[in-house]
């Protein structure tokens, strides 16, 4: 077996059993945990199909930037001696099902899609292509939805601050 | 003020006072009672206006408890030792100072600690250097510890 | 000599002799494992000398010696200290999460190893060169501040919670300030990969050549790093006279000092991009045109000039650690937010209309 | 969105956390349990008496001499002056004219140990606001003091010279070159102190507007010392009641109105000025003559009450003895000024963070032994 390989066992076997992990642990920490693991896990499958910059983007933003959120807010809100209560067998059952059936669909795809080898592997995605891509306004660029995308991200952080920012409770002094 | 200022000032409004001029202050008994109303006066009065409380605490003699204020004004430069006699010795009980002067609210606690007198309308009377369930008040003259004191 | 100048020589004559005798896939391996083995070296050395360096450091500026004591000069001190933290007890308080109290020492190491094994410390001598490089780093290194809260969270004591509060608060800040900073010379470079900026500098540093926003840059990126890595006057998460020692109160033995070395390698992680983004990296001292004088400068080793200017940038932070007193948090967030992100901002629009009309040397 | 507003899951809560007794800026064993919003001090509850040993009770049954050696262990940094003090109410109790030369050399000790004390201060204050350096600062320079003092008594810490009467023994030769020395050493060394901590930027910032004290709460709360006369509050008991050789030297009471940190800081290394000013205007003066009163072995006060206030390092140290006849007093109460002081410390913090109440209670200079007794 090629390294190549082995490697990618290794990194989808942490990935699944760590998603498995985030979504039954009872501690909620630990599910946020678990889930950078997995995440980390999928910018390691970024980095052995040399898409670097994908690569460090998923780490950036979710696990520096996502979990942390994440992690922050479980620390401003609960104790470490919370534990969350157990699903009702309804819920489980429900969640089991969309999911076996998520699975199965893709599955379905993945094993009846064609896939043909092509001799060109087309652009290279280096940093100064993504770059020119990204900015760009000709043919193919995406200067119109990264600004639309920032724009919305402004709005969310003016509410954000506009919810956190309440009338401050009277002085206790 | 000079001391018999200080005397006449205290004599009257509380006739019964007893001065005494002493080495350095002017030493003024008076009944605990009337300690709230006179310290209040002693403090927010122009010509006395003793605003510094410099010391606070209580001494057991044989028959009553006392409680010492010493007093000084920053504005005049004078200075007095109120004494105040608590006729209860076993249970005293005297009216607290600490809204007239903010210091005496630990030093109240410390000598409800020590001495066992009781601070009315104290806001937070616990006790301070003693663990809570001290037993005794360890100032007074007839405490006895046969563990933690070495006889003379 | 050649490979003291170009590594290049070196790994491919390892690669090529593990070539000989194994198969491809064990190749790969036994390259990794020999990497991986090398950064682990690495890592421990820093630890002991950086510990060491830093006891002398403040030892000269309090006008005492220091250790003097274990070996000539006290030079044994650290390793004496490494083998008491093994032997202490490893502690947990009664209520603390234990997973998670026993992961986030490591998480801190990984993201620091993974840090590490990008940089370029001369000619030939990195382990990963991606021409995402600057990226890959800030990206790894904002991983290490998940280990202080989690840190911080896990012990169960209220002091290690505002400590990794604060830590948190402190570190997503600063890395904003850190990357722009870097981004200010990356306009220059047109570049993101490490290899490729260093070689950028062979005519001069970056920080002589890009004229007045190159030093501001600088001067933000020494705050900023320094901030981001917890050290004095920022070591807020920590400030022993506030909150005993913050994140890692309850930390004992190995555990804590798996802290303590993350702090000092990240110390020489940061000081290494400095130094590789701002001062050359291991490019030696160059002045466009004078020939003679860049010879001479060449045969000083790259290793040499990299670990010399990351040297001189720890000795900065550690000058930094002993003269100031700490920051208190809200300032510590306005020095941020109100200072040093807006002039960042004024300086990269500064340098990108530099950059444009070529005016930079 | 006003149903979130006033969601009130989302308002903050009160949470308790204990300051104490083992912890790094409490300079000892003293238990602040705060109340905190956040990191913002609502409340600040001292809990005191880890060390309390009840000196008071033990006086009672102690003579006079031994009395003194007490004193030193409640504020051991201003050792000298509580032993001073315990010894002028003594004397002025038998009425005991005290000779030039002891009132002397008890105003250069004094003196001497005010600038020991404000040299530790500033090294603490330095490191508990993060600049470890200034600790080391702080007791290189203080170490020629307790060399001198060395010298002078044998011992380093608690330190006992005085005793009623005058003084144990008389000066060591060495006593006169050595404090000029150290004068000359510590002219050179105090603007240094400016250099590192008072002229730093981020010093200023953490002390300045920090911690604000009025000059009628000073005074309400009794609060004296350099703590109180930065808020404007003229107390220093060396001018308004001079004991031993104060009335005849030339020195300012340092005065300020800020009443913040910074204010507190200023008056502190301003005091070490004037207290070199002290020293060297008595260092080439001390007049010949004995180095101590004859007194009788066991002293009996007579029936009465006295009280003796000195200026420590701290603030006004008050003696009150009210003796019976006996050879032990019948009570003795020690006014420490740290124990005041601590009292306005819950007013000067709410509101403030926990990095600020570090600065203010480094202002404030406690010593625990001396609040606890």
């Amino acid at each position: 077996m090629a390294t190549s390989a082995i490697i990618f066992y290794v990194v989808a076997t942490i990935m699944i059993v760590f998603s498995l992990l985030a979504v039954t642990s009872r501690k909620i920490l630990r599910a946020a945990v678990y889930l950078l693991f997995a995440l980390a896990g999928t910018a390691g499958i970024y980095f052995m199909v040399d898409y670097y910059f994908l690569a460090a983007v998923q780490l950036i933003v979710y696990a520096g930037g996502i979990v942390v959120l994440i992690i922050f807010s479980i620390l401003l809100t609960s104790h470490i001696e919370e534990k969350m209560e157990k699903p009702d067998s309804l819920k489980i059952i429900l969640t089991a099902i969309l999911g076996l059936g998520g699975t199965a669909v893709s599955l379905y795809v993945i094993t009846n899609h064609l896939f043909t080898p092509q001799p060109t592997t087309g652009v290279e995605a280096t940093m100064s292509t993504i770059g020119e891509k990204l900015l760009g306004y000709g043919a193919g660029g995406y200067v119109l939805p990264f600004e639309v995308i920032s724009i919305l991200l402004l709005a969310a952080m003016v509410g954000a601050i506009v919810v956190a920012k309440r009338n401050k409770p009277e002085n206790h002094d | 003020m000079d001391n018999e200022g200080i005397k006449k000032f205290i004599l009257d409004r509380v006739p019964e006072a007893e001065c005494v001029e002493g080495s350095q202050f002017l030493q003024v008994t008076i009944p605990s009672e009337k300690i709230f109303p006179l310290a209040g006066e002693l403090k927010s009065n122009e010509s006395t206006s003793f605003d510094f409380l410099f010391c606070l605490t209580a001494v057991d003699w044989p028959d009553h408890m006392q409680v010492v204020y010493h007093l000084k004004s920053t504005a005049h430069n004078h200075q007095l030792a109120l004494k105040c006699k608590i006729a209860s010795r076993e249970n005293p009980e005297i009216e607290t100072v600490c809204h007239i002067w903010r210091t005496a609210e630990l030093h109240e606690r410390e000598a409800y600690d020590l001495f066992g007198i009781k601070f009315l309308n104290h806001p937070d009377l616990r006790r301070l250097l003693l663990t809570d369930d001290w037993e005794g008040y360890p100032m007074r003259k007839d405490y006895d510890d046969p563990i933690n004191m070495i006889e003379y | 000599m050649n490979w003291l100048y170009d590594f290049n020589y070196l790994t491919r004559s390892i690669h090529e002799s593990l070539a000989e005798t194994f198969e491809p896939a064990t190749v790969t391996i036994v390259e990794m494992a020999l990497a991986g083995l090398c950064f682990m070296i690495l890592f421990a050395l820093l630890g002991l000398v950086l510990v060491y360096a830093e006891r002398k450091v403040s030892a000269f500026f309090q006008q005492r010696l220091g250790p003097m004591r274990v070996g000539k000069w006290g030079t044994a001190q650290t390793l004496a200290d490494v083998i008491k933290l093994l032997m202490k007890e490893p502690l947990i308080n009664k209520n603390a999460d234990r997973f998670l109290f026993n992961l986030a020492p490591y998480i801190i190491m990984i993201a620091s190893f993974m840090a590490m094994a990008s940089l370029p410390f001369a000619k030939g001598l990195q382990a990963l060169d991606f021409d995402i490089g600057l990226l890959y780093i800030s990206a790894v290194s904002s991983l290490g501040v998940i280990g202080i809260l989690l840190a911080g969270w896990s012990s169960d004591n209220k002091y290690s919670l505002i400590g990794a509060m604060r830590s948190g608060a402190q570190i997503i800040s600063y890395e904003l300030s850190v990357g722009l900073s870097l981004l200010t010379i990356v306009v220059l470079t047109g570049s993101l990969q490490l290899s490729t900026i260093v070689e950028s500098q062979a005519n001069g540093w970056w920080i002589f050549k890009g004229h007045i926003p190159a030093v501001v840059a600088f001067i933000i990126f020494l705050i900023a790093s320094t901030a981001e890595t917890n050290r004095g006057p920022f070591d807020l998460a920590e400030a022993e006279s506030e909150l005993t020692a913050g994140f890692h109160t309850e930390y004992s033995g190995l555990k804590f000092a798996f802290f303590f070395l993350a702090e000092f390698a990240n110390m020489f992680i940061v000081a290494a991009i400095g130094a590789t983004v701002f001062l050359g990296g291991w490019m030696p001292f160059h002045i466009g045109g004078w020939e003679g004088f860049n010879n001479i400068m060449d045969y000083v080793p790259p290793l040499f000039w990299f670990f010399g200017k990351v040297s001189f940038l720890i000795f900065m932070m550690m000058w930094f650690r002993w003269t100031f007193p700490r920051l208190r948090i809200d300032q510590l967030l306005t020095l941020e937010w109100k200072y040093l992100l807006p002039v960042n901002l004024m300086n990269i629009v500064l340098m990108a209309f530099l950059s444009l009309m070529g005016w930079h040397f | 969105m006003e149903e979130v507003i006033q969601d009130k899951d989302l308002e903050s809560k009160e949470y308790f956390i204990n300051m104490g007794p083992q912890h790094p800026s409490t300079h000892g064993v003293l238990r602040l349990v705060l109340s905190l919003d956040g990191e913002i001090i609502r409340k600040v509850e001292p809990h005191l008496g880890f060390i309390h040993r009840s000196i008071e009770k033990m006086c009672e049954h102690d003579v006079y001499n031994q009395i003194v050696h007490l004193t030193d262990r409640m504020d051991y940094l201003s050792c000298h002056i509580n032993n001073e003090a315990v010894c002028l109410c003594v004397e002025q109790a038998l009425q005991l004219e005290i000779p030039d030369r002891i009132k002397v050399i008890r105003t250069i000790i004094g003196e001497l140990t005010r600038l020991s004390s404000h040299q530790l201060w500033w090294g603490v204050m330095g490191m508990d606001l993060g600049a470890i350096t200034s600790f080391l600062y702080g007791f290189r320079d203080r170490e020629m003091i307790t060399d001198i003092f060395e010298e002078t008594c044998g011992a380093r810490l608690t330190m006992n010279y005085n005793l009623p009467g005058g003084l144990m023994f008389d000066i060591h030769p060495n006593f006169q070159k050595r404090t000029k020395d150290f004068i000359a050493h510590f002219k050179k060394k105090l603007p240094e102190y400016d250099t590192l901590l008072s002229n730093n930027v981020i010093f200023r910032q953490r002390t300045k507007g920090i911690g604000y004290l009025s000059k009628e709460d000073a005074i309400s709360y009794g609060v004296t010392g350099p703590t109180a006369r930065a808020s404007g509050f003229s107390c220093d008991v060396r001018k308004h009641h001079p004991y031993s050789g104060y009335d005849k030297v030339q020195f300012k009471e340092i005065l300020d109105t800020e009443g913040d940190c910074y204010a507190r800081y200023k008056c502190r290394i301003a005091e070490m000025w004037e207290s070199m000013s002290i020293i060297e205007q008595l260092i080439d003066n001390i007049p010949e003559g004995p180095h101590k009163v004859p007194t009788k072995a066991v002293i009996k006060l007579p029936k009465g009450e006295w009280y003796q206030k000195v200026e420590t390092a701290r603030g006004e140290f008050g003696v009150y003895i009210i003796s019976e006849g006996q050879k032990s007093p019948y009570r003795l109460k020690f006014r420490s000024p740290g124990f005041s002081n601590l009292s306005a410390l819950d007013h000067m913090a709410r509101g403030c963070k926990i990095a600020d109440l570090v600065a203010i209670m480094s202002t404030l200079d406690l010593v625990i032994p001396d609040i606890d007794r």
